[in-house]
């Protein structure tokens, strides 16, 4: 192909684009549709799955100290719980707030009750350690049960084992439901674009007769193809973005009541725009020509039946 | 060199027979005539010589090229040796008249320059330089077959091939437009022209070949031996395909429309009558 | 009753002016040929009638109608007066033959039974009971042409008004059908015809309206006053649009086409040398 | 219209669906994308819902008793609690009962702890009050504590709140996707009956041109439209429980690790189908003829431009 024939095919299909802006319009809107669509679920997902996270990060393990253990030994054993792998977080709780606090959720009657049969503190010391990843949940829990010093280890094995299964749960679902999301869209892509290919069959099959080859015929639909793709790519990120924004702050009260905080788009926005061009353009290019081949393959007068 | 050998052409589609068993042979530089009644087979002739269609049985060979062998790949530079003028014009509806023409020389890879050049000459040619910029359906049917005749033309390729050009024109233009191509093919290019006016062909005396019934009746340097006319060319047609009563009860109609025979012979009285004022 | 009323058209997507200021009147029961050259505004002005196009100015009365108050709702019903014959034809491309030309029966209610009757024998009529069950891009185009002329006539209608009905025919089936158009004008219809064949007209001694640029440039009811052919053609319809040169750098290409006025005075010498033969 | 004009234009529905199967065919699948997305959406949210009224329905008051309070006194008592608005349930627990699942959940060392210090069981008996409806959780605690012979009222007032503020959210979320899903929707669907009408725009305008009015070329569109939106409709309602009962199957062992049951969808499957046929019929005969009128009303030559 010559350099002019470049020139003038790139121009056309740019124009094509203008030429045939209703069926052009219609392609952007579609994947505009689907990739906002598929963009929301994602951004969703994130968003339940920091949530699912946080709540993960609150599940600890409790390790109580036999009552004899005190000063450097309770040091050197802080620190050997830090040694271990997977642990997220030490907080040592002494008795006395750990007592407290228990009288605090009591029934006053009952509180009062306690505090007149005795003033010895019924508790032992203890460490919070927070788990950084449940999958090890039991490696975690095995390693911190060798260590020495230790009464008794209070564990929500149940509770811990719930949340990786929700998280994973959850995890599968948004994986099928963006993979569903995927789907369709493609689908529904390449029906729009069958159409609007379909409708311009005449003028494919007349560029043939006068003689061009498929490529000359392919190529405007490549630049039109590239050029919805980079549109609707663009203009679906920022659709996905205000809508995101909008809904944190629709949903702020129940985000704060909740103690959540909503994850920054911005950290998704590049990575994102990058795919949903990506979709766009092959989505674009690759549906027309699929389509078109359908009607490059025959020679001549099947034309007419418009 | 054109040369058509036992070709045969049945439409799969209805079980048409459109040509049976046609030997033709068209030396480059001629100048030839193809004429026949409505359905006789002259379209399915130049659409088999363009490779748009395949013949069912025989095979057609265009200088080097054989259409048994031809590839799929080939078919777009087989026919940029062709100038083609259809009989529906075939022009893109979203291009102006002046792309329409420019795209055939586009496709080709011509340089802008040229084009620039050579377009609005061939529009001129054909009398439409004020219209290179209207769209399709928005010019007359007449002006919509030059625009085809100019597309055919712009690339000076080495056989025209022109499907009832003339069609939609008045007979002045109808005898410009094969003035045209007459100079065309002094120059050395091969023409052929499917062409219901006899006129023309009598004026402009070229080989002519005859269809009928998708069989060559008549090929002839000298048109005034050509048998243009078949006696009864209805009946050659028409089957009385349904098996119903076609008379209809009104009986008004009935006096209008006399029947079938009489109006044959009727007009055919008048055209003797006519043809010899 | 048909009367244009000081119509002018132009179109506004170009601003080409296609009639101006005619003034006609045509009686029920008449034959009436137009004839102008190609671009000269006839399928305007049939588009005017059919109430296609709206003029730019005047008003055109069809029997009680007039186009100033005729209403979009009523255009349809306006319309079934008419039957037409366009010159592309303007057959539904997903409808066989048979289709075609019974949904103008259907359009207007008829009962099936009678469109079991009507359509074949119309079909018939022009000599296509055979293709019955084709669709039109299965067809020739002298077929479609006479497909679209059945389905002007199928409803029997007051004015027939047909748009070159024989372009894509032979003389001697084009002949047949002004014989049938004719013998349709003697019960009392009225028939509007366009057509590029100075033969046709010469042979049926009718009413011949002559357009020009536009202008209705003679209407007589004799045709041998008819002015058919104005002087010069071609310089009326070309301006020489283009400010760029448009002679060609390659020789023999200049060798080939040479410049305009050589190609219309040879052809023109030629038509002369031809038509008296 | 003739009756007879009435039978050949519905036929002539009937066979356009076929002669423009293509078009049909990508027509039906939109549709059916959407059908799909929308009755997922609403079948996930169904679900969501319904597990989140199991969680409040746990959510109790404690009515603790004051110590006097026994024998006729109790019985009436919880008489009067049932007699009291927005009551769920009412469960009598004994003191004793309270006391042993106390023991139950503590540390060893606490539990031997207390037993050691005391017989005497620090808890009051207490009713175990299930709240009907959230939303008058404060009513409602309120006329229990307007009774006789109450010691305290413990009320998680807090979950409670944050439990409805969920579920309020999730029911806007649900509702604001399914939606945006219809939206979005209608939206795509109505692009492809455009695009569809559009290529057919050809036959449209000869037909106006033999002199057909606009309710005969509109009521082939019409019957096509009433019977794309059926098929789509009742196709879609059967993906859609099919992938529901696909999604249960699968999440089976996360839904019995969480003491969940799955909606069954027959419960749904009737007016879903009611509802996906209408959406689909107005789309098909709405779409059509709202695009058509644009054709309709033009008179004429502006066919060419295929
Ligand atoms: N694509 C097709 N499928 C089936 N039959 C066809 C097809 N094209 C043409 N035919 C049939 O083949 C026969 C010859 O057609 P062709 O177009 O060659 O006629 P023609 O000589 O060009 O006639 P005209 O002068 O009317 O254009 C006709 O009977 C026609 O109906
Ligand atoms: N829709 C349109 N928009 C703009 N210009 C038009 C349109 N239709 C026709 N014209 C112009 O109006 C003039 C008259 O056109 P018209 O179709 O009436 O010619 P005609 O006499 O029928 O010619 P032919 O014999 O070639 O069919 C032409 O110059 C044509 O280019
Ligand atoms: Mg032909
Ligand atoms: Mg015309």
């Amino acid at each position: 192909m010559t350099a002019s024939s470049l020139r003038y095919l790139t121009k056309e299909g740019f124009r094509n684009v203008w030429t045939n802006r209703m069926m052009s319009l219609a392609s952007i809107c579609v994947l505009m549709c689907c990739l906002v669509l598929i963009g929301s679920a994602a951004m969703m997902f994130v968003n339940i799955d920091s949530l699912l996270s946080r709540i993960e990060e609150e599940n600890v393990v409790m390790v109580y100290v036999t009552d004899e253990t005190t000063g450097d030994a309770l040091t050197q054993m802080e620190n050997e719980i830090r040694a271990i792998d997977n642990i997220k977080e030490v907080e040592f709780v002494s008795k006395e707030d750990a007592w407290a606090e228990q009288l605090e959720t009591m029934e006053e009657a009952q509180a009062k009750f306690f505090k007149e049969v005795s003033s010895d503190i019924p508790l032992p010391n203890a460490y919070k350690v927070t788990i950084e990843n449940l999958d090890y949940f039991d490696d975690t829990v095995s390693s911190l049960k060798s260590l020495d010093n230790i009464d008794t280890i209070r564990e929500n094995k149940d509770l811990a084992e719930k949340l990786v299964t929700i998280r994973q749960g959850i995890s599968i679902i948004a994986i099928v439901i963006v993979a569903v999301l995927f789907a369709i869209s493609l689908f529904i892509i390449s029906n729009t674009i069958r159409l609007t290919v379909y409708s311009r069959r005449l003028e494919i099959s007349i560029m043939k007769s006068v003689g061009a080859t498929n490529g000359f015929v392919r190529f405007p639909f490549i630049i039109e193809g590239i050029i919805l793709g980079v549109i609707s790519g663009a203009v679906s990120l920022g659709i996905v973005w205000g809508v995101y924004e909008f809904a944190i702050k629709q949903f702020s009260s129940l985000l704060l009541s909740l103690n959540l905080k909503a994850i920054p788009f911005a950290d998704y926005a590049l990575p994102m725009l990058g795919i949903f061009v990506a979709i766009g353009v092959v989505c674009g290019v690759g549906g027309s020509l699929v389509t078109m081949s359908k009607y490059l393959n025959k020679e001549g007068s099947e034309i007419s039946n418009v | 060199m054109i040369e058509f050998r036992n070709v045969s052409k049945v439409y799969d589609s209805n079980g048409t027979h459109a040509l049976s068993n046609v030997n033709i042979k068209i030396e480059d530089g001629e100048f030839v005539f193809v004429v026949g009644s409505s359905g006789a087979g002259k379209s399915t002739f130049l659409k088999l010589i363009m490779h748009e269609e395949k013949p069912t049985e025989g095979e057609i060979i265009f200088n080097e090229y054989s259409s048994a062998t031809l590839k799929k790949r080939k078919v777009p530079y087989y026919r940029r040796d062709m100038g083609i003028v259809f009989q529906d014009f075939r022009l893109i509806p979203k291009m102006t008249v002046y792309d329409n023409v420019a795209f055939a020389m586009r496709v080709i890879g011509a340089k802008e320059k040229e084009i620039r050049k050579r377009v609005p000459y061939i529009l001129q040619l054909v009398g439409l330089s004020q219209k290179a910029r209207a769209y399709p359906n928005e010019l007359s049917g007449g002006e919509q077959q030059r625009v085809s005749l100019a597309r055919a033309l712009v690339n000076n390729p080495k056989v025209i091939i022109a499907d009832e050009p003339t069609g939609n024109v008045d007979p002045e233009m109808s005898h410009e437009i094969v003035g045209l191509l007459t100079k065309i093919n002094n120059a050395g290019t091969t023409v052929i022209m499917v062409t219901h006016e006899h006129d023309l062909v009598r004026s402009f005396q070229r080989r002519v070949i005859v269809i009928k019934n998708g069989e060559v009746v008549s090929d002839t340097p000298d048109p005034t031996h050509a048998q243009f006319e078949s006696s009864t060319p209805k009946e050659d047609t028409d089957m009385f395909f349904f098996e119903e009563n076609v008379a209809i009860d009104k009986v008004e109609l009935d006096d209008v429309f006399d029947n079938l025979e009489d109006v044959v012979t009727a007009s055919q009285d008048e055209e003797n009558a006519g043809g010899e004022e």
